[in-house]
């Protein structure tokens, strides 16, 4: 059997990705992680003294948290599997990355296991986190300097 | 290549020891250990997998009243970074050891190379199988475990098993290696770690057409055709791949996958077990059983592998794979 | 309805699309979870460059700050501030200020989480 | 958890509930005509929900909720309102914010009688309202 032949052979026979039903779990669950750092951010701003400019802080860092909680007792991964990118792409996702990863790098000790390993995931996202925000504001920086843009 | 073995040696005995997740397996009678801790109490998972596969040894030599100074050879390999667990487990047992790396196909090709020796004459008893431990495995080709990604239908939940024959000179009233072929590697250009079976299918299919025709045989003349870990879907891509190539409807159903009945029917597991664990403890748990109870005459045994290495993944090659068969037959 | 419940309301639907664009870029583009999320970091630090990111949070709040684009965003928005006040110097400046409380808490946590916590590794 | 998010979330859509005058006012000033305009340029405003006014001698604090489409000019409108003001009140130290916080804290602040304490909250408001992080 030809390459060709087989591989139109195999996709008719794996099953299609369920596109819109992944779609809905991750609106849903993306969703809803979100309604819960509203929550948050509301009862820091009523119990505490944060306004909405800085409440994102200690509401991510309090999402972290949680995610941490559901990562070291095993349900994070069972969350992932059901909502996909809605749990992946909340910073939850992020923690749990990082978490994961740490735990799983504890065998190794704390400098080569968990230290080394924590960023094995959520490396890249920092890493382009940081070069975009260099580049962006290089660009607006030559934009406004020429007059072109304003801040 | 086709080898076939003049002496017929004999597989005397086999030990599979399971984690504690593979109480659900449909063969889980089959069993000699289930472990309640996949690390049996030890720091870490690679250290688990060590002792699965001592353990395995430690059943083959009680089970047939030998001690370690009897063995001659051991033959097996893992998953994980240089198989270092088997390496242990070696150094445990102290006997005369090769590391074989076939991925998951290391459960047959280290009964190849057992068999050679016995027919050498340089080998009166080889232990030969081969292990996986879910998590250092996943850890190793895939996320950290507690990572939450989203894995589709085609993915497969690596065991934690070790399964373990002791290969001898041939002895009646028991199975016998007849024939083996070593596969080539085969490669069509499959790059998505999430679906080996249907990477890992072809080398199935390329490995089974060349036994039967060195061997002018049909697949009639199997009870059973078992691929290792095919999965689920995997499987149905090779079944369709032997009725492209005209074999009849109703000896289609001889082929069957150790990986896919794994777990039986259970949605957790998606499209079923995989790792080099799986076919070893089914092989030599179930199959063996099989024999003696007198179900099955001759089996064909082809266990897949796929030789990726994370490293090759991130660089973008694709899956190289390959099957090793092994036909075993009684009386 | 409610001014607060109708905060809710929009996080929910602000917050659930990004992760349907998120979902899409994995299914459809077939991208790997590190690709996707780190194209979303990008896209948020772009669109606090155009200004449009503070403005998403003010609409949708925590619909806008918890999905990691706001990671591209409040690291884009502390080197940008800087620039702003001291120019070209200011450039290099704000990105060494720059922070993200995500970043921050992931790194504790985690290490945290290491000292607690064993890889778990089941299946339900 | 999922309970005690419930019940928050229960009991934040309740208290937003409650029926109030779109602008609640609490002036401590002679003025009693320039407390009265602002009122009513305030509920004239579309784009404002609901509104506090503080007056207290010759500090001008507004703090309101904005419409939820209308959030996206948050600044923009916070800026409006802020230059309106100075112009119209040039003597007063005005200050507009459209931050939930703002709104909570000074409509918990004008149950409060003393006038002594009030100013004190109202300028640790108005320093709060300043925090860029």
């Amino acid at each position: 059997m030809k390459e060709q032949q087989y591989n139109s052979l195999k996709d008719q026979i794996t099953p299609k990705t369920p596109l819109a039903i992944n779609c809905l779990k991750a609106f849903a669950v993306g969703g809803l992680i979100c309604c819960v750092g509203q929550a948050i951010s509301f009862f820091y701003m009523m119990f505490f003294d944060f306004t909405e400019k800085t409440v994102g802080n200690p509401t991510v860092a309090t999402m972290v948290f949680l995610a941490m909680l559901l990562t070291g007792f095993g349900q994070y991964r069972k969350l992932g599997q059901f909502a996909g990118a809605g749990s992946a792409v909340p910073v939850t996702g992020f923690g749990n990355a990082v978490v994961s990863a740490a735990i799983e790098g504890k065998t190794e000790g704390l400098v080569l296991g968990v230290g080394s390993n924590m960023f094995k995931l959520a490396g890249s996202v920092i890493l382009f986190g940081v070069v975009s925000a260099f580049f962006v504001t290089l660009i607006k920086l030559i934009l406004v300097s020429v007059g072109v843009a304003a801040w | 290549m086709v080898i076939v073995f003049q002496s017929k040696p004999s597989i005397l005995s086999s030990g599979v020891v399971v984690g504690p997740l593979e109480k659900r397996s449909v063969f889980q009678t089959y069993f000699d250990k289930i472990s309640a801790d996949e690390r049996f109490q030890k720091v870490s998972n690679e250290k688990g997998n060590a002792m699965l596969i001592s353990e395995a040894c430690q059943t083959i030599l009680k089970k047939s009243n030998l001690n370690n100074l009897d063995i001659d050879y051991l033959l097996g390999g893992d998953l994980v970074n240089q198989m270092t667990p088997t390496n242990f487990a070696a150094r445990e047992l102290a006997v005369s050891f090769i590391g074989l790396f076939s991925a998951c196909a290391t459960s047959v090709s280290s009964i190849v190379i057992a068999s050679l020796l016995t027919e050498l004459g340089a080998s009166n008893y080889s232990i030969a199988g081969a292990s996986s431990q879910h998590n250092s495995v996943e850890r190793q080709f895939r996320y950290p475990v507690d990572y939450g990604g989203q894995k589709p239908a085609t993915a497969q939940w690596t065991v934690t098993a070790a399964g373990f024959v002791l290969v001898g000179k041939h002895q009646p009233k028991l199975p016998y290696v007849e024939a083996a072929t070593i596969g080539k590697v085969i490669d069509y250009g499959a790059t998505d770690p999430f679906h080996m079976g249907g990477a890992m299918a072809p080398a199935a299919f390329d490995t089974i057409q060349a036994h039967l025709k060195k061997r002018s045989q049909t697949v009639k003349d199997y009870d059973v055709i078992m691929t290792g870990d095919l999965g689920k879907i995997g499987l149905k891509i090779l079944i369709a791949m032997f009725a492209q190539s005209g074999v009849k409807k109703e000896d289609l159903s001889r082929f069957r996958d150790a990986g896919a009945e794994f777990y039986g029917e259970d949605t957790a597991f998606l499209a079923g077990a995989s790792g080099a664990g799986c076919s070893a403890a089914v092989y030599s748990g179930y199959m063996m059983e099989q024999f003696k109870s007198g179900r099955y005459k001759r089996v064909l045994l082809v266990a897949t592998g796929a030789l990726l290495s994370p490293l090759s993944f991130q660089q973008g090659e694709t899956i190289p794979c390959t099957a090793h068969a092994i036909e075993i037959g009684m009386g | 309805m409610s001014t607060i419940g109708f905060t809710f309301l929009v996080a929910f639907i602000v917050g659930g699309l990004i992760c349907l664009i998120g979902q899409l870029l994995m299914d459809v583009a077939k991208l790997t979870p590190g690709h996707t999320l780190s194209i979303l970091v990008v896209v948020g630090a772009i669109l606090d460059g155009l200004n449009l990111y503070e403005s998403l949070i003010n609409f949708a709040g925590a619909g806008a700050t918890i999905p990691i684009t706001s990671f591209g965003n409040s690291l884009t928005h502390g080197a940008m501030a800087e620039a702003e006040k001291h120019g070209w110097i200011g450039l290099l400046t704000g990105m060494f200020e720059v922070t993200s409380s995500g970043i921050s808490a992931a790194i504790l946590f985690g290490f945290i989480a290491a000292l607690i916590f064993k890889p778990k590794g089941k299946v339900d | 958890m999922w309970k005690a998010i419930m019940t928050l979330s229960l009991l934040l859509i309740l208290a937003g509930c409650n029926d109030r005058e779109k602008v609640v006012s609490y002036a401590l000033t002679d003025n009693v005509q320039n407390q009265q305009e602002i009122e009513k340029l305030l509920k004239e405003d579309d784009a404002i929900e609901q509104a506090n006014l503080l007056v207290i001698e010759d500090e001008l604090f507004v703090a309101m909720q904005l419409k939820p489409f209308e959030k996206w000019n948050r600044q923009k409108i916070e800026q409006d309102w802020k230059k309106k003001l100075e112009d119209k009140f040039s003597g007063s130290k005005v200050n507009v914010s459209a931050d939930f916080k703002m709104f909570w804290e000074s409509t918990k602040l004008m149950e409060e009688k003393d006038q002594k304490k009030m100013l004190k909250e109202l300028h640790a408001l108005k320093k709060l309202a300043k925090e860029e992080t």
